[in-house]
């Protein structure tokens, strides 16, 4: 028997599959069986009501997707008296993910959304913070810190911080994302991106820009999520693109001791159980007892240049 | 335990899954006319539980010349739970249909359905008219399937742009409804001469209930004479869908409830909604 | 007959695609006819002699590419003595692309490439300042200003900034550029990505981390142009993943005046040729006769919210 | 005018482009053994003025199950001028060449080529010694071809893992090669009896040069006696390639030029060296 089961701080999952916030919910259990991932990890909720933004709020970009949905949220009263209760009858850890405009409210509403049956809550800082710019706190090391350090300040749960890839200092802000208090780092959100119909010439979203996701996306989270698992001492959650084995393979490699998935449960809705299924498989066949030996096992220290090539096998 | 009761949008007391992702094999995908394309596939019976109304998620081949990536939404054309078939009729336009265009018999083909609440039949509704234009036609083919089982009578309002583009009228007479077709060609199918052939349904035999989908012409008219007679309708609506399963809302549209504008998810509250409900665009 | 020339600055381009630095060489003119590309621009040459990265320099990544090449350079001798005199036998203006460690030593090299026969100056500020903390000049806007001054300085020639699309303030370096003087802004290099081959654990390209270019760059890319275009006054070209003729125009109407098509060229050498011809057809077609009422017409003032679905018809 | 003549590696005086981008069709696309398959292509004509050595660059198909993006080189196998026939061997290992290996016949297939510097045979080199394994003989293939053209005397020195796994021994012959298998099964494709077969064809009847391919084993091998017995000799390496015309850099490897070491371009000053300026690895 493998054991897939990873520490995120100090939280056990059972395997490091989970979904990324904001593609998934109640929903999913339609078609799988939620208790076989490794967390749960809910849409991203603000404290009051808002609608999100207007439509189109997706298109297809080649091989991946854009969104512009926003943050359209029920508020933080109907999370509780729903959202958390309906995850609670599952058997693994459930994920709040928060978002808001203000250092003050964001922690306002970190306290208020931990409560029994949280188990870890996921802070969306890759959101504009209105009192400044407008610039999502996560674009800089400052605003990164100080917003963390409010948010430390308001909960005893697991603090996981989603970072934004639109950063041009994921290093520096990861590190002050640890130094602010993070438990873990959720390596990354979506990519600003944009996309016109040639034909209306309109924005393909109503938003005009949008998150890139879906395996474009991958290259550049899995070397962020390298860059920060080397360079901050709590663990990374490695998020973007990841669809096949392989991908999730690279994460871990790369050092991320667990993974979201999520546009991938678009395309294929069991996309996480089965990943789970093919993990275990590769590690039977590999004759691994747990992922202790791949999690953070890149060889990035060897003269590349040696790297020839054979091929006369 | 699962957590299938939980779901505030379940309403079956089953447990298990409600959609099925299922891999089905193409018996046939001909030409239905210059523009559109009939599948036909040899689908799983679990999967073919349905109502009229509701829809599949598809995931379209990946070829040299398409790439298509999210899946594509259609609604079920006809479904034999008995003979295990399902069928959709599209129109080829983009990246996806064009995809779906190049399967031939005997080709693999993943779905995701069924999907959605669907057009309902109350027990009192006894004549229904269904007014549809184009690939709404599609959309409303069960219902004639459905009307037959319970023995309703069904009138469908067939409209397309030439008596040759017209689509389905065959399907639809011999599931026993009785079609009257308009077209642009002939000047029929204006909105003047629909309101004329409406009124004088409704004058005749009486209409229990609308059913339309996707037109905002269409919509308009119904609401109008739905409110007029006090009809009750529904209409099935579109919007661009990722997951399908109304986990990522980015399908919804604005309803009117009460003085209320609440946005609905269209692959999870819909595709079926309310007529008066539904806000034209 | 459509006119498909387009204005760069000072300089009238015959139509508006042309080579990305770096997937373009002499070597080019066995596959295609130079002169009917809008210009010609070089691989970025540094003074001194040097090797590049070690191997393996590129990497496929799902529909895309990462490379590491560097900046092998045979040095400005070498390129004043062969690679001009090459290009002057063309009659499609031909672009120097410079790069240098120092602003003075980038300075030098831009006065020493201002000879006949080099029409304008791409400076790939995208490339580590070693004076500062190793980050590229175009990273930061107070850097970039300094280098352009400098830039400026040394030649009458028409500067052309390419920007890295790494930068969390792609505005704010845009301007700076501007202010510090250049003629026009590429937008914008290869984006900092990573593969690891999980069967031997290690990274694909010898230097570890490298460039993401081709058709996942082209949503990011095309946002950066987008923005660019709306906060500059000077002409933007459009770079990233362009492949098929509606990328070219997706590009143009968000407000490019040109574009560099570079990774397209290595899965079809003909690419831009094609792309051109395709240009031509499509202005026929829709009874256009010059590129004026594309280039920026994106309709980004209007409502989206009124997009809704038709399916009707 | 065209820039031809500039062209620092052109050597050719012909103008118009010397590398083209061609649809082929394929005519048949078989297992050669349990790894390699053959593929054989209808070519245009004028593509196929091709040297033993070089290689095309191929556009392998996008299909659900493979997305390769990238082109992949291979050497040409076999050419054919007259009857507009091209073939390549190859082995199916990752995305690329699992693609390839859907090919079927009918198919169209997009290449590029011929490409690179190929094998030289001086006009005072009669006795030609060719040692290579695995699709390293797809490589030298085209060798035999010419050698028969121009009448010199070759050897081939084939070696596998297994006599079953032995490749294109029969093509050789066909063409008038002499072939030695060597095999890992009985042991005699090591090196020492590589070198004491070799030694004994360079006593009888005198090597005028060798031609080997890829392997770092037989590379050295052949150094050693090529300086041992002053026989020159050349080599086709590999490197991975992205426009394989020589313009991104990406495919360079070193070699010793006198006392410098120089990196030079797989695809265009190869992918045929000096056996002796090559580099072990
Ligand atoms: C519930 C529902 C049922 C439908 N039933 C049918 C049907 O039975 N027959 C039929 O021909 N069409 C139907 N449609 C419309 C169908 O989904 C689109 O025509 C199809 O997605 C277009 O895909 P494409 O790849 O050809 O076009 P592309 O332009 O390549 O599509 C690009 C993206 O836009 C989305 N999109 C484009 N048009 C629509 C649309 N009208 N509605 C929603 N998304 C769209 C696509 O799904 C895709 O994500 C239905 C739509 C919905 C929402
Ligand atoms: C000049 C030349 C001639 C060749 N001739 C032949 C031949 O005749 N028959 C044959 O079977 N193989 C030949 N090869 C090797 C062949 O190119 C690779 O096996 C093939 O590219 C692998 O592709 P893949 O999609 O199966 O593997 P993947 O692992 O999916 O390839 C990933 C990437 O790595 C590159 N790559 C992988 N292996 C090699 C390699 N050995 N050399 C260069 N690039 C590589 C691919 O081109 C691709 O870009 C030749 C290589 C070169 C450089
Ligand atoms: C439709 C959609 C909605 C999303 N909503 C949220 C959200 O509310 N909060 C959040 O932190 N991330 C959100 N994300 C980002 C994802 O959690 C994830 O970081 C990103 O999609 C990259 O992973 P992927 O490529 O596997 O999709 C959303 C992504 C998508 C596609
Ligand atoms: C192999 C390779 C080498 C490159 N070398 C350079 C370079 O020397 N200088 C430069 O400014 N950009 C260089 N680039 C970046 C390209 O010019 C271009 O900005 C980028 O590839 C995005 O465009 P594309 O997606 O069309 O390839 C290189 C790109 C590739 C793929
Ligand atoms: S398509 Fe995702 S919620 Fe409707
Ligand atoms: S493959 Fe581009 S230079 Fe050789």
């Amino acid at each position: 028997m493998v054991d897939l089961s990873v520490s995120v701080g100090s939280l056990t999952l059972k395997n490091p599959i989970m979904p990324a916030s904001g593609t998934f919910s109640e929903d999913l259990s339609d078609v799988l069986d939620l208790n076989r991932l490794g967390a749960l990890v809910a849409k991203t909720i603000t404290r009051e009501l808002r609608s999100g933004n207007p439509t189109p709020r997706v298109c297809e970009v080649r091989g991946s997707m854009l969104n512009s949905i926003g943050i359209p949220s029920k508020g933080v009263d109907y999370f509780l008296q729903n959202t958390v209760p309906f995850f609670h009858e599952y058997d693994t850890p459930f994920v709040a993910s928060i978002s808001a405009g203000t250092a003050d409210e964001f922690a306002e509403l970190c306290e208020q959304v931990s409560v029994p049956g949280v188990s870890a809550i996921e802070v969306n800082i890759s959101c504009p913070n209105i009192e400044e710019d407008g610039k999502a706190f996560a674009m800089r090391p400052s605003t990164t810190l100080s917003v963390m350090e409010k948010l430390r300040g308001a909960t005893d749960l697991p603090l996981w911080a989603k970072l934004t890839p639109n950063t041009g200092e994921i290093i520096e802000v990861a590190q002050a994302a640890e130094h602010g208090g993070a438990d873990a780092l959720v390596v990354a959100n979506t990519l600003l991106s944009m996309a016109i119909d040639v034909r209306t010439r309109k924005p393909k979203l109503g938003n005009l820009m949008g998150g890139l996701s879906g395996p474009a996306l991958k290259p550049i989270t899995l070397r962020m999520t390298y860059q920060c698992a080397k360079a901050a001492n709590i663990p990374v959650i490695g998020c973007g693109g990841i669809t096949t084995l392989n991908d999730v393979l690279e994460y871990l490699i790369a050092g991320a001791s667990a993974v979201q998935v999520g546009t991938a449960t678009f395309i294929n809705p069991t996309a996480m159980t089965a990943l789970v299924d093919q993990l275990t498989t590769y590690m039977e066949e590999e004759g691994l007892a747990d992922l202790s030996s791949i999690i953070g096992s890149v060889r990035d220290g060897e003269a590349a240049d040696s790297q020839f090539l054979e091929a006369t096998s | 335990m699962t957590g299938q009761v939980h779901s505030p949008a379940s309403d079956s007391t089953e447990a298990g899954p409600k959609a099925f992702e299922a891999v089905c094999t193409v018996k046939s995908n001909d030409l239905a006319n210059d523009a559109y394309r009939l599948l036909v596939l040899d689908a799983p019976r679990h999967i073919l539980k349905c109502q009229p109304g509701q829809f599949f998620h598809l995931l379209c081949p990946v070829t040299d010349q398409h790439q298509p990536y999210l899946r594509r939404p259609m609604s079920i054309y006809s479904f034999d739970e008995e003979v295990g078939e399902l069928a959709f009729l599209y129109k080829v336009e983009g990246e996806g249909t064009k995809a779906m265009a190049t399967l031939t018999p005997g080709d693999s083909f993943n779905v995701l359905g069924p999907l959605g609440v669907g057009y309902s039949i109350k027990p009192d509704w006894n004549n229904l008219l269904l007014v549809a234009r184009g690939v709404g036609l599609a959309t409303l083919a069960p219902l004639a399937q459905e009307a037959a089982r319970l023995g309703r009578k069904l009138t469908a309002i067939c409209s397309a742009r030439s008596e040759a583009a017209l689509l389905s009228t065959e399907h639809f007479r011999r599931l026993g409804t009785e079609v009257i077709s308009v077209t642009d060609e002939d000047g029929s199918s204006s909105v003047d001469n629909l309101r004329r052939l409406i009124e004088a349904r409704i004058a005749e035999e009486g209409v229990d209930a609308f059913y339309t989908c996707g037109s905002n012409r269409l919509l308009k008219l119904l609401q109008e004479l739905g409110k007029k007679h006090n009809i009750p309708g529904e209409i099935a609506l579109e919007q661009q869908m990722a997951c399908g399963l109304g986990m990522c809302q980015c399908c919804v549209r604005p309803f009117r409830k009460g003085d209320d504008i609440v946005q609905l998810r269209v692959c999870k509250e819909g595709p079926v909604f309310d007529l008066q409900e539904a806000m034209g665009w």
